[in-house]
């Protein structure tokens, strides 16, 4: 087992999802029917060997307590360490109102790293669409030689605007960091990952303290990297996006219907898990059709769905049609309604007859639990 | 460590009448309904009740049933004081250890069990019916009419009659006869195999058929007659539900159809869940060309052919132009592209070839044919499997 | 099982606690060896049947989210419903600093309480400890007919200063709250815990938010009397106290050392749970001594114990004296040392010959860690 | 699902040697060292050891056993893809149901279960010792001496070495004699009934051993004699620890009275813990006038009297002016004011009434006599239970 425990950031969400972070954080958004999207990083770190794991939260994450319960579904309820939920003022060294920055948030839990058993940390976005296999990536890390290595792609990707960079001196090493804006050329695109050391981390969390500074590449790593030391990096070369905007996560939930980006995010060797809750099949009536779509349990379809993803328990009324559409949890579509480009929350209604149409680029999006 | 009622599930021998369905697995977790195992709804009816002490009795091939049952977490059964309990055969001190003889010599060698709970009273399940049943308002009932065994009972047709077990009561609703199979039926009342005993009561009954060599310990052809004829309080409790035996491929094609008619059983109510345990799996896939009508989909399910009257377990395969009609398709198992399946069965993790044929629709006024594939069974590309064929799997060696 | 909802109050610490409520609130206090103040509030609903419980927190609640787990060990991991946490920002319409009163932390809540499923709640304190029979408490609230029943004594009982006091009209309800002060006469002294009724707790929360009020008995309850409505009572006759100062910390532990108030906080009818964790059993050495001292598993005792009240894995070297102290987990007493009336927080070390004493009106609180 | 190396675990038949206390529970739940059960400590190694699939067999009273095992949480073995699993005897498709013959036809019954796991390693532990052993280095001495067995051994006094099984090594370490209690030990290597296989190996010679019909299907008298006799290579591995088998009454007296000397074997070393199940339970509670020395103690007890070099388990109570002198009080049980017990092991439950005496130091020099009173044994007030004696708990009818 890698000599690593998990920090996953749950704290943030970019205020372009708008009403889709009302409710949760972004972490804990309903991805690809079944999933929330902190399942990801949980499931990469569960696959890897490593499980004690902290998350760390700061507001509107009651969903994602109910979620996460006790890590069992991730193998991360253990008799010593195991999943541990670290939501603000947990500690009392950690009163800080609103983390300003990620440097700022891991000096909150300064106390919880300094106490982690393991010697180095996988720092784990949780608005992340990716299976990373962690087990390669960290041998990666001890190859490199190096006190941090950078989760990278060698493409860009959809979501959060444009990438901070690393221009590899080696096969394995990396020793500038490119911010947007800055010159093309060779580089990799960070997927905002890191494997750190321990005693780094702790490092750079006194330096950032003592200096007012509250970003870790910004601050920490450029700091890091002036002083001549390198990175490592490990490419990570299947499905990857993030989700900072409504409009992200639309693509990234329309990308799911491509085989090619499902067979990177659910690889056989590497489950995804989430928390389990029974539930009846999805049943298909008489007259209803389906196609190009994916669907969760539990959905009751008399209608007809093209192009669609369905979350729990959606109900698709007779006669009713819907075509390129994100329906969460428990959405109802009565008779004869028609719905395009739609993003519905959950426990949304939608009136028999109503027509709405959004458009790829802008999808309608329809708060939690509104009637329409 | 009191319990007012526990229950105690019969979870049977082989079931050899599911031939190949059962020849690895006991008939409780045979698939059933997309993502349910036939075990699902006693433990289900169990944990909505409100009885939270199951003892699962078996002597077959327990492996499976037994880490599908676990702690009980998936019906809420894994509380500190209770929960669901598999009971094997096994030996005491000083004796050769004895395999369960009937029904009720299950129940018999399982009283240090029971009476852990120091119950009033027992609730004595099957684990191959398809219902749902609130035992709390049978207990109820029970109480009410200060029984010493209550028999839930179906109204079936007349006609129907005998082929079950038949109650016949007085003016107010005691049982007086019970008949086994009668060929003139003089009740339409049967017996759903479903009993709530007054625990001190069936003590008595147990230890004294025990001792009876000519009996067969059972609870149909002993106990009930046996209780029957010292006039004990028989009540029958009506019940009006759904209701299937899955006990034969016929029946369990059957009952399968009928979770096609929401308004026959309402597996979507959510004040009577009925929960199970399964992988997590992705959302099904269904694909450009595919056609989907009247059927269950789970899963995990990733269907490019054209599905109609049938209901799918997780994780099924269905190929491009691949045809599924009237059949049972069991949790991994694959149908190739080009093939066509009707009125078939197929089990876990059966392959089923490109462009080969499984069963046929009933042949103009013929009895349906069902045909079953066996779990880990294989089908060649473009082979011919003829209606009502049983195909088992190769046996490894050893 | 009772129609109810439970709501613990684990948000407040009083200051009079000091250096114990650094790290932990007061309802996550270490109490008779083994327990947490919590452990009461948690076993008197399980053992009454009510299995869906929200914990209300503020601030230094990790140790309290540790314990608590998913609920698992007092039955309250549910599939539906069960152990839910409620710390601070964790929905949308909580953004709250900090708490005023109960009131403003009930309101923080209004969503969660108005989604209930329950007809009524018990409101219940975390920093309490006794073991209320809630299942005949709910029978007299069923049977007064009011809207809200006071869990009361008919005794004064220690911790937290003066009693808030009921004035009965019947053998069944009141009809005058006293507060401290007030005349002497015949009165039930609040425990402060309450059964309400859901609909007029939504009620209160509203008015007290409208009318900008805080509190619960000054403001709600005496508002709900006002209108000339009353209340039922329970009276709870076995032991009780309350935890709001390190001085009524150090009475309620050595309280535990008489065996009639362990029989009413122990009854063999209604077990108090805690978390489990696994240990080995207590070793007493060759040359040790014990007397009238309660002792976790996990000690190692080689010296002399008296009148002491021991937590999981104290070790108690050579020729050490204890004399009335409560040692909180893995204390370590050096050889020959002396100590009177102390109170030693988790991990602190004692050297060998150190000599302490403090007083009973008076003992000596040792913070967390710490090394003497 | 695949796992390089799982644990099977043979909780072995009554015990008889125990007598009493095995009357009713099998010997792995047999209470040990105060907070303990004997199955913790394998269990307890196997997760310790990283080893988080653990098959326990057996046939003999499993209801206590697997209530205790659960779903393997208290050892953490709790995990998704994999635990702890109680494996009965069953019953397969068209054969009768066969007891568990012997240690190796257990394993053999059971290789369904094994190839599930489909592991390159199998270790076959016993639940009747008391020791801490990391099997994953056992494991890697395994493969790095390409080992089809590798057999965990204790150097015992070579005057000992007559009760042992004993291992015959070359230069090297491989084993090439083995000898059930050989008259005149050549080797002070005693086998501790600990093995590792390599799986293919080890299931090519229990099938073989299986159609044998001279075999006895037991490791010590026929696997690893086969094995010997063609030449495969066998590893010595070996260990240094503490080491008790517990198979009879005074083993598991003395064993207990070990774990008084923490030098010998240290359970409170938290890197390698003992876990356990155990209820919650109050803290204990030693009275004004109680003397404890040299003794273990846990929580839930109540001691108004005496306690030296004894060993209590959870909830006993011992009254004012009682003496409780090198002996070994189970769960739950009792011993009046003024009773004294001296060298002797309490039942769970037992009670001894005030004033009784149970049991007696050694007379001079002869041997200890333990006395030993049942689980739910009773003495009455002022009874006198000699030294030696084995007392039952009278049996209740049905």
């Amino acid at each position: 087992m890698p000599d690593l425990h998990g920090i996953i950031y749950a704290y943030h969400s970019s205020s372009a999802l708008g009403e889709l972070v009302f409710h949760r954080t972004s972490a804990s958004l309903p991805f690809c029917s079944r999933y929330r999207l902190i399942d990801f990083a949980l499931s990469s770190m569960a696959n890897a060997g490593v499980h004690d794991v902290g998350v760390i939260m700061q507001r509107d994450y009651q969903s994602l307590l109910d979620h996460l319960g006790s890590g069992k579904d991730w193998d991360m309820s253990r008799l010593t360490g195991g999943l541990t939920l670290l939501p603000p003022f947990g500690q009392h060294d950690s009163r800080i109102g609103e983390y300003r920055g990620c440097m700022e948030a891991l000096a909150a839990e300064r106390s919880y790293i300094a106490d982690i058993k393991q010697s180095s940390l996988i720092l784990y976005r949780g608005d992340v669409a990716l299976n990373l296999d962690l087990r390669a990536a960290y041998e990666a890390h001890l190859a490199s030689g190096c006190e941090v290595t950078a989760i990278c792609t060698d493409h860009p990707f959809n979501g959060g605007g444009e990438r901070i960079r690393f221009v590899p001196d080696s096969d394995k090493t990396a020793n500038r960091m490119l911010f947007p804006g800055a010159e093309n050329g060779r580089a990799l695109c960070s997927s905002e990952i890191y494997i750190i050391r321990k005693s780094l981390l702790l490092e750079l969390i006194d330096w950032c303290r003592s200096n007012a500074r509250l970003h870790f590449h910004r601050d920490a790593l450029a700091h890091y990297l002036e002083s001549g030391a390198k990175l490592g990096y490990y490419i990570h070369r299947g499905y990857i996006s993030r989700i900072c905007s409504a409009e992200d996560y639309y693509r990234a939930n329309m990308d799911m219907l491509d085989y090619k980006n499902r067979a990177d995010l659910f690889p056989t060797e590497r489950p995804v898990y989430t928390r389990v809750r029974s539930s009846v099949s999805t049943y298909y009536g008489e007259e209803s059709s389906a196609e190009n779509s994916l669907v969760a349990d539990g959905c009751f379809i008399e209608g007809s769905v093209e192009n669609c993803v369905l979350c729990r328990g959606v109900r698709v009324k007779k006669d009713a049609v819907l075509k390129n559409c994100v329906l969460m949890q428990d959405t109802v579509i009565g008779e004869g309604a028609r719905l395009q480009y739609v993003v519905a929350d959950k426990y949304t209604v939608f009136s028999d007859g109503v027509v709405l149409s959004g458009s790829s680029g802008l999808p309608l999006i329809v708060p939690k639990g509104k009637s329409v | 460590m009191k319990k007012e009622c526990i229950a105690m599930l019969l979870a049977g021998g082989q079931g050899s009448r599911l031939h190949a369905l059962t020849d690895r697995a006991a008939k409780p977790i045979i698939p059933f309904g997309g993502k349910y195992r036939i075990i699902d709804f006693p433990l289900s009816n169990c944990a909505n009740s409100g009885i939270d002490v199951v003892g699962v009795l078996t002597q077959y091939q327990p492996l499976r049933l037994n880490s599908y049952i676990g702690s009980g977490l998936p019906w809420d059964l894994d509380v500190q004081n209770g929960g669901a309990y598999i009971l094997p055969p096994y030996q005491i001190a000083g004796e050769n250890g004895k395999w369960f003889s009937g029904t009720a010599n299950a129940i018999y060698q399982n009283i240090p069990f029971i009476e852990m709970w120091d119950p009033e009273y027992v609730v004595i399940l099957s684990g191959d019916h398809i219902y749902k049943m609130d035992y709390a308002d049978m207990l109820a009932q029970h109480k009410a009419h200060a029984a010493d065994c209550t028999i839930a009972v179906l109204r079936v047709p007349l006609e129907d009659a005998s082929r079950f077990g038949i109650m016949e009561t007085d003016g107010d609703g005691y049982v007086h006869k019970f008949v086994e199979k009668p060929q003139e039926p003089k009740s339409d009342l049967a017996s759903m195999g479903i009993y709530i005993f007054t625990w001190e009561k069936l003590r008595q009954y147990l230890v004294a058929d025990e001792a009876d060599p000519n009996s067969e310990k059972d609870f149909g052809k002993n106990i009930i007659p046996k209780m029957l004829a010292n006039r004990e309080r028989l009540w029958a409790y009506p019940f009006s539900g759904y209701w299937r035996d899955v006990g034969t491929i016929d029946s369990l094609w059957e009952a399968n159809m009928d979770m096609l008619s929401p308004d026959v059983i309402d597996l979507y109510d959510r004040t009577w869940p009925i929960r199970s345990r399964s992988p997590v799996r992705p959302p099904h896939y269904i694909g450009r060309d595919a056609e989907i009508t009247h059927s269950i989909i789970t899963e995990g399910c990733d269907i490019r052919g054209s599905v109609s009257n049938s209901v799918l377990s997780s994780s099924v395969t269905v190929g491009e132009g691949a045809r599924i009609d009237y059949s049972i398709l069991m949790p991994g198992c694959t149908v190739g592209p080009g093939a066509v399946v009707q009125y078939a069965i197929i089990g876990e993790g059966a392959t089923i070839g490109a462009n080969a044929a499984v069963g046929a629709p009933p042949n103009g006024k013929t009895n349906i044919l069902i045909t079953t594939c066996g779990p880990g069974s294989a089908v060649a590309n473009g082979g011919v499997i003829p209606a009502g064929t049983m195909l088992y799997a190769e046996r490894r060696d050893g």
